[in-house]
Parts: structure tokens; C-alpha cells; sequence
């Protein structure tokens, strides 16, 4: 499998994702408004306007380890709340397995992946079913292992994996959240959608819209 | 949206900027958004940093000053504080005698000042944290994220501000937290939404004759939606939930029966739309129920502190009291939002 | 309606109740609703005696105590006190040195205060009264009822109160007040009206997109009704009107040109409704304002002090400073809602 | 013409006047929110209602002066904001004129009603036009005054009283207030019925029910 994921196609991902963020932050905020203190869209529209900025002002010539490290840094930076280190961590993992790693091909980018979903589950100690972003997260890394492993193109993975990040999504919609703000509401937070599986969710398809192509 | 604002997006900033020019004794750093007492670092002194999402107000920037924090940061509108501003006050204020992290349990919370923590940590700075969770309306558990903060902090920030200014150290000041935390209890209602700037609508709609019961101080919904009650009712209703999760009255002795030794702080809160006569009157009920179940009250404390934006409703927050707490919560402060003695 | 209480025709006294059970050092009499400093009559001292309609807290109960009132008289919601509360509060408070009375001017308080003085000096107390009258929304003309007494009353109050405390004699005590009179000024916005609670509905309709400007704290509708504007408008709104009443610069001086030689204390006042956050935003604008035209603030003072029930919106008080007054400003204060200095 | 103003009539006319206070508190209130504060009809309701608590409480031998005079002093000690002092100034300077009458005529009346009028003009020195109660009581004086020196029999001669006390009433609702809370309003408060005025036409059309009639 060719070495897609070079260091245009994250700025390509990056790119993607902080267009759907702004598309959907209105979305975001009125999940999170429901069960959480309105604010998931904004935070997150902070956090990808100041990692466009961030990456814009850095050298063409920059990796893949270090344009994830500068992510992480401006999400960490810029969002507050329980998403901003959350995925912080993610980019920050993610920069961290990257390496110096000129550029990726699927399993690498796999590989890379499951550390940074590994590292969310760390910083916010959920486990699966708490009704948060990992809930999206963690089936969109299996999902991801299972296509490339069965032989698919990182495109067709990454396309299956959104697709398993969607459903871990809404599985949990019905339960009972046991993590972050939407906890305190017990029963109440049930049958609404979470907002970072939400999110979660939208950070897969930008990296299927934006990876899967090797035309870079 | 009915505020005095100008651009929803400039809020915080724009209202640090009013409380700098306001209280020139304080430092207030625009970029970093920290509010830093003047005369910090305070050589010798444990410094006091805590922080929060904004729209609480005066919490906690405005608890900033002597005999209470070192430095507050301020969040984004009801969203934790990034780690870069709680390293930057905690350079501010480190005296060399060590940093604590006063944290509402919030994930978002504990999660920055958990990375300004390991930050400082690697700049060799003695940091410790403590984690403040008193909302009897959430449910406890090791399987969800706990208790949130509310009340207990503003409580917490004067008594444990006084021992540090009286020289406490680190371990000294951490353990008198956690024993404020172990011993304080809250519970709020809301009888209206607030509106978040950003979003320009109420967070929730909350017809005429129905309130929140257990909101927290964030704007989101509480544990149970009940219909709109009387002060004597609304008072039951918080209050019950409280003793009913810790003991404020000491049996054990014989001669004093039926009260704590030393009594309660109780602290009635209101939410940022609840006017003063209203308040009073809540503290003249809960005042009767806690005569009622033999709990005394030492000290009292009624007034908006700990806010939610343009929320209407109040809170109480009972503190089992002992004479270090009473002294510590007595001695002199001078901040823009509490002060005496000084 | 939503609030915080019992039944409507008892919120004052419920109040009372509850300002009573949490400030046990001041003297509540329930029956006559007035509140009466603790130590009171203070022998050879000016006793300072204020009230008036309820709906204003912390005003002016809220500021009794040392350095400030020695009785305020609560009458019913928005409604002057009766004379029996006056005569009986004047009773309470004369320590021989005579007693003054500080009335906001409406005409039911300046006749109810009237008739009190009437039959005090009759009993042969020596009684003086000074009408505030600061708001420059209204016309002031002898043809009229005047000016209303709104924002000024709580720094005359402090001020007056400092001085009283001092030693200051009753005619020094009533001139200092009249000088204070003469160089205040007030203006104010409303964003929402109040709820009266035995009306049980908003005074007046008051729709998105609209505010009132020059409204007084009885929830009457304001001078005129503008469209809601931003915090920086608002704020011009609010302090053009009185920096054209009055001239706050002081031109005379040469080495202190355009600039009043002891500078302004601005009070920004929360109408009950409006969070901290916002008045110290609207703070930030004013201070620009003011800074602009030349005017220089001496003191500071940010807060709900003299509110309208649940009324959103803010007040502006300008009050030229001279040494005299700085320093009373600055004496310690004791009361519940103002403390500084003890 | 009999002296039909005795203390048993001075009782059915404070009776009269708590009733159509009752029955039109909310009215007056509501008159009082728009230009003023919202609370006439509840300050003379408090007042009244402890009028006739106070009334009940005096021996029935207890003569008009007397009756005029607790009435006076229970308005003063329960009203409060402007109507107290104003309504209790009526009262008091009625109660001196009387002295101690054991019952007096219409002639007797009008005198007493007249001082007791000028009582409100003094206190609260407005002039006819200010836009106040004394607009609807000094034609109403006026009114009376001009029947019975044309031979009317009281009840004959407070009904042109009442009449004329309406007219000035609704002859000052165009006007800008220049008195009271309503003044604050400037040019706002023209074409609103002032509530003072209009509770004051119930003190006059109440005089007529309870005092026109000799049955006694
Ligand atoms: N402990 C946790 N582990 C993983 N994800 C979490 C945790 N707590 C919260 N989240 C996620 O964060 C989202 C909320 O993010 P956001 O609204 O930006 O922060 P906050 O809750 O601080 O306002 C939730 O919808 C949830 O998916
Ligand atoms: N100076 C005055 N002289 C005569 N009547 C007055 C005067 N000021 C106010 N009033 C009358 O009092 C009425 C208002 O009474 P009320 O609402 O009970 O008192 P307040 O204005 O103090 O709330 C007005 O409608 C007006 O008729
Ligand atoms: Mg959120
Ligand atoms: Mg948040
Ligand atoms: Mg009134
Ligand atoms: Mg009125």
C-alpha cells in the first residue's frame, strides 16, 4: 500500500475537519446544550480556526509528527473544557507515534491512531458505553484495523471506519451517560446525542474525505 | 438575548478589562486572562491558584487578594481553563513555598489543571491540587465523574486563603482543603435557564409553574424537573438532600445533644438573576429547618458568589465547622467580592 | 412569576426574618420593619436613619452598621415607609446628638419622613432631613416633583455615615450631606422590567430588541424606550447625561488641566437582574467614557447596591470627590452589604 | 336640612369606600403600572381593610371627629408612599373640623369635606392640573358646595360632587403629570387616568351611596 498520509494530506485532514466543525458547531452546541452547558461547538470551532491558523504559519517543509504536535498544542491551548485535552491527547499521541516519519501508509496510520484514541481513554479514564467520544472513537479504530487487515485501501477503511464511528455514536445515544457534564443529569441523559461522539465522528469522515484519495 | 455586552465573543475579556480598571490593586493579564493579586509572588507564602470556566462571577477573580486566592483564571464562558493560563499564574505566584490548584470537579477542570500540574511539575514547581466535589444533586461514583463543584469553593477559598496568608505550608494547606471538602455540601435550584452569549438563547426552557431541582452552576438541566414551590418548600427541598447525605449534627456527646460542636457555615447563594430580598428570605426558611434538625449555624454567608450567568434560583452549601474554621474563615480578607478586617 | 418565596404579601417581613437570622449584630424589629445597628443609640453620636419602599436590597437595611446607618425603615414593596416606622427607628437610634434623616425624593417619602420629622421634633428630638435627588432622567424644575433619589443615596449614605461616626454634629452631618447632593449625579437603563410580587406580572412590557433609558428603581417605564443597544452605547447613554449636568472636570486649575482635581467616584450599580460580569464589562466602557472627557476616577465602587426587585439593567453615579470625602469613603465600614476597614 | 352626617354615616361611608377600594384595587394598580409604580390599589386596600379593622374596634357611642380621626391616623400608619399621607391629611384635617359634633349637615359637611381637601393641597402642594387626586377632589368640592347653596339635599349634592370629581378625573388624563411618581415620566405620562384621581372619585361616589340617604 502506498505511503499516503504524508504531511499535505494531514494538513488536508486538519483542513477538512475544521470546515466540518464549522458547519456543524451550531449542531454541536445544541447537543451539548440538551445534556452538557452548550458549548461543544464553540470550543471546538476555537480550537481548528486557531490550528489553521497555527499550521498556516508553519514552514511547508513541516512533518507529519510535528504539524500533529502543533494540533495538539493549539487544542490544548485554545479549547478548554473536557474536549480540549481530550483531543489534545489524541494529536498529541498521534504526533508522538508519527515520529519522524516522512510520511504514513494505512497500517502506519492506523497504528498512529490507535495511540491517540488509546491516549483519550488515559486523559478521561472512559470506558466504552460512558457515552462520550471514545464511543466513536474506538469502534472507528477497529473498524479501521479490520478493513485494511481484510485487505481494503486506506480510503475504503478509513470510509468503514466513519461508518463504525457513526453507529458507536448512536448506539450510545439511548444509554445513561457516566462521563463528563452529561453525567450529572443520570436518567435524564438518555436517548439524547452525545456531543463529542458527535464530533468524534466528524474527525473520522474529514479523514476519509481528506486521506483515503493517494491523490496528493 | 437582553445583555450588556457588545460582541458575545469578547465577554470575558471585555469584563476583565472592566475589573482591572475597577480594582488597580490587582494584576490583570488581558492576553492570558489571570487575575493575579498585586503584591504576588508572595515570598514564603503557599500561592493560591484556582480557576474555572467564566460566568460565575464574581468567582473567582473576584476572590483574588489578600487572605484569599493568589491568582484566578479565567475560562472561556462556562469552559475550563487552558493549562497555558494556570502555568502562567502559577509563575505568578510561586513564592517558593509551593502552588495549590483549587478544582471544581468538572472533566474539563481536572483535565487542564491536570496537565498545568505535570507541566509545573517537569518547571520544578511544588504543585498540588485539590479537587472540589459538594453537589449532593449528582450522584457519587467511581464510575462516573463524580460530584460537581459548586458552593463549597467560595467557602473553601476564604478559609483555606487565610491559613496560607497565615503561613500554612503546602501539605498543611491541602490537607485543610480536603478536609473542607470532606466536610461541606451543597445543592442548587434554578427557577429560570441562563443564556450563554455565544449560544443567545436560553439553555433550557423551563415554562412558568415548573423549576430545576439539583442544577449545577453551568446552566445545564438539573436531576429532576418538579413544579414551581414556595421558599418554605424550595428551602426543604435543598436542605433535606444535604443532611440526608452527611451528618451535621454530633450525637456523640451528651451534654450538647442534638447540634454539631461547633456548628455550620451556611451559605445561601444566589445564582446571578435572584435579587437580595429574595435570598434573605430563602436563608430565613433554611435557617428554620436547620433550628429544626439541631444543626446551629456559626457563620453565615447570603449574597450571589458563585453564579451561572443570568440564572435565577439559589443554592446552600452547609460547612461542618470546628474552631480552626471558624478562626481561619474570621480573619481578615481583602478581595474585590469579600472582605473584612481589613 | 418565579420567585423565591411564600406568599407576595409577606415577602418584606420574610425578609426581615431572614436578614435578622443571618446578621444577629444588627436589631430587626419585626413588627415595625425597621433594622437598627446593634450598639444603637450610640451615645453623643449623630444617629443616621434612612428607608423606604422594599424592593431596593441590600438598600438600605443592608446598610446598617458601623460607619454607615444606624436604623433603616422598610416599608411595604416599592412603597415609602409609614411615620410610626420612622418615629419609632428615630427613638431607637437618638443618642442625644440628634438625628438625620436621608430621604430619597419621592413624594411619598419626602411626606412620610415629613410627618415622622414633624412629630419627632415634637417629642423634641433634634431632627434634620436631606432629600437626595440625583437622576438626571428627570427634569428638574420647582413645578415638579423633581428628581428622583436613586444611585448617590448609597455613597451619601457611606460617607455620611463615616462622618457621623467620626463626631461630626448634626448640622455638619446634614451640611456634608447636602454637599454630597449637590455634586452627585445618577442615570439608568433597564433591559427588562420588574416583577412586583402581589402583581405577579412584569410592570411593563418591555420587548426584545428594546430597552428603557432613564428608568428610576420603582420599575417605572424609563424617559424613553430605545432600541437595545450595545454595552458601549449604553454606557454613552448613560454617562452623557451627566457629564452634561454637571461639570466633572475642574478647568479652573492650570498644572491640572481638563482633569477634576480630586477625580470622580463612579458607582456602577446592578438593577438586581444583571450579573457581575456584565456590570464590570459596562464598568471597563464607562471608565473609557469618563477617561475621554477628562474625568478622572478617584474610587471605585461595582455591584448590585440599590436594585428593582428583578429589574435587568444597570445605573451610573458620578459623585466629584474632594479629600474630605475620599477619606470618609475610605474609613471602615461594617454593615452587610458594605464592609471594608473591620 | 337634617343633620344627617352622624357617626353611624360616617361608618357606612368608610364602609362604602373599603368596598369599591376592594373592587377596584387591581384596576387602580394596573392604572398605577403604567405611569406610576404598581401599587395604589394595594396601598389603599392595606389601608382600608385596617380602617375597618380599627373602626370595628371602637365603641359605637365613638363620634364623627373621633371616627375621622382613627380613620386618619390607621391611613397614615398603613398606606405609606404618597396616598398615606395624602388620604390620612384629608382625614385628620376632616376630623378637626368636625370637633366634637354629635352629627352635621350637608352645609356641615361640605365645610368639613373642604378643609379636609385643602389638607391635600397643602401637603402635597399640587395645583389643579398638576394631574393628581386634588383634581378630583377640589371640583368635587366645588360641585357640592354649588348644590346645596342651590337647595339640593345632600345625596343630591354629592352626586353632582361625584360627577364632578369624574370629570376631573378624566379632564387631567390628556395632561403631563407634574406631581408624583407619574411627573418622572414626562410627556410618557399624558393620556393615562391618574390613580390617585380615581381613587378618589370612590371616596366621593361612596359619600353619596352611604351619606345621601336620611335613613339612618
Ligand atoms: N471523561 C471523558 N472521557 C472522554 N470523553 C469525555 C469525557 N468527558 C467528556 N467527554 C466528551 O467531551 C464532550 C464535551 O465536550 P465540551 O462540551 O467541549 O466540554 P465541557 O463538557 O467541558 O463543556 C462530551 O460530549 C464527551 O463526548
Ligand atoms: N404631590 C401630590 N399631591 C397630590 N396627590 C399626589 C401627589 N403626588 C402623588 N399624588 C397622588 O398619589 C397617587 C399615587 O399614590 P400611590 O401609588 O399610592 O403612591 P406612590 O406614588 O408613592 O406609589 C397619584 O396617582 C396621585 O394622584
Ligand atoms: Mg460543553
Ligand atoms: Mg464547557
Ligand atoms: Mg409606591
Ligand atoms: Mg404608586
Amino acid at each position: 500500500m502506498p505511503a499516503v498520509v504524508n504531511p499535505a494530506a494531514v494538513r488536508r485532514w486538519l483542513d477538512e475537519f475544521t470546515r466540518l466543525i464549522e458547519a456543524h458547531a451550531a449542531e454541536l452546541t445544541e447537543l451539548d446544550a440538551a445534556i452538557g452547558d452548550a458549548d461543544h461547538g464553540t470550543n471546538l470551532q476555537r480550537g481548528t480556526t486557531a490550528v489553521r491558523e497555527a499550521l498556516a504559519g508553519l514552514d511547508s517543509e513541516t512533518g507529519v509528527g510535528p504539524l500533529l504536535k502543533t494540533t495538539a498544542m493549539t487544542l490544548i491551548s485554545k479549547v478548554g473544557g473536557a474536549s480540549g485535552p481530550l483531543y489534545g491527547t489524541l494529536f498529541l499521541r498521534m504526533s508522538t507515534a508519527a515520529g519522524d516519519s516522512a510520511a504514513l501508509d494505512g497500517a502506519g496510520f492506523a497504528t498512529m491512531f490507535r495511540a491517540g484514541v488509546e491516549g483519550v481513554a488515559a486523559r478521561g479514564k472512559a470506558v466504552l458505553g460512558d457515552k462520550t467520544m471514545y464511543d466513536a472513537l474506538a469502534p472507528a479504530c477497529d473498524a479501521l484495523d479490520a478493513a485494511l487487515a481484510a485487505g481494503s485501501d486506506l480510503s475504503a477503511a478509513l470510509d468503514s471506519a466513519a461508518a463504525a464511528a457513526a453507529q458507536g455514536r448512536d448506539f450510545v445515544t439511548p444509554l445513561v451517560a457516566r462521563k463528563g457534564r452529561a453525567s450529572y443529569l443520570g436518567q435524564r441523559s438518555a436517548d439524547h446525542q452525545d456531543p463529542g461522539a458527535t464530533s468524534a465522528v466528524l474527525l473520522i469522515q474529514a479523514a476519509a474525505t481528506a486521506l483515503g484519495s493517494p491523490a496528493n | 438575548m437582553k445583555k450588556l455586552i457588545n460582541d458575545p465573543a469578547a465577554v470575558v475579556t471585555e469584563s476583565l478589562r472592566g475589573l482591572a480598571a475597577a480594582h488597580p490593586e490587582l494584576r490583570v493579564e488581558l492576553d492570558q486572562r489571570i487575575v493575579v493579586r498585586g503584591d504576588a509572588p508572595v515570598a514564603g507564602k503557599v500561592g493560591l491558584v484556582s480557576g474555572g470556566g467564566s460566568g460565575h462571577e464574581p468567582l473567582h477573580a473576584g476572590f483574588v487578594g489578600a487572605g484569599m486566592l493568589d491568582a484566578a483564571c479565567a475560562g472561556e464562558m462556562f469552559t475550563s481553563p487552558v493549562p497555558d493560563q494556570v502555568i502562567a499564574a502559577t509563575a505568578a505566584v510561586d513564592g517558593g513555598a509551593g502552588v495549590l490548584y483549587i478544582v471544581k470537579n468538572y472533566t474539563g477542570d481536572v483535565m487542564n489543571f491536570e496537565l498545568a500540574a505535570e507541566l509545573a511539575a517537569a518547571e520544578g514547581v511544588q504543585v498540588e491540587s485539590v479537587i472540589v466535589d459538594d453537589d449532593v444533586a449528582v450522584q457519587d461514583s467511581t464510575w462516573t465523574a463524580g460530584r460537581r463543584g459548586v458552593g463549597l469553593t467560595v467557602l473553601l477559598e476564604k478559609i483555606v486563603g487565610a491559613a496560607a496568608e497565615q503561613g500554612a505550608d503546602l501539605a498543611a494547606c491541602a490537607e485543610l482543603a480536603r478536609r473542607i471538602v470532606a466536610n461541606g455540601r451543597s445543592m442548587g435550584a434554578a427557577l429560570t435557564s441562563c443564556t450563554v452569549p455565544a449560544v443567545g438563547k436560553p439553555t433550557f426552557d423551563l415554562p412558568d409553574g415548573e423549576m430545576e431541582l439539583g442544577v449545577g452552576i453551568h446552566g445545564e438541566p438539573g436531576r429532576e424537573r418538579v413544579p414551581l414551590a414556595s421558599a418554605h418548600e424550595v428551602a426543604r427541598l435543598l436542605v433535606e438532600p444535604i443532611l440526608a447525605d452527611l451528618a451535621f449534627t454530633n450525637n456523640e456527646g451528651t451534654s450538647d445533644e442534638g447540634s454539631g460542636e461547633d456548628g455550620v457555615i451556611c451559605f445561601v447563594n444566589g445564582l446571578g438573576a435572584t435579587p437580595l430580598i429574595e435570598l434573605y428570605l430563602m436563608y430565613g426558611e433554611i435557617a428554620d429547618l436547620l433550628a429544626a434538625a439541631g444543626v446551629s449555624i456559626a457563620r453565615s454567608l447570603v449574597g450571589p458568589y458563585i453564579t451561572s450567568l443570568d440564572m435565577a434560583g439559589c443554592s446552600v452549601t452547609l460547612l461542618r465547622a470546628d474552631p480552626e474554621i471558624l478562626e481561619l474563615w474570621d480573619a481578615p480578607v481583602n478581595t474585590p467580592a469579600l472582605r473584612w478586617g481589613m
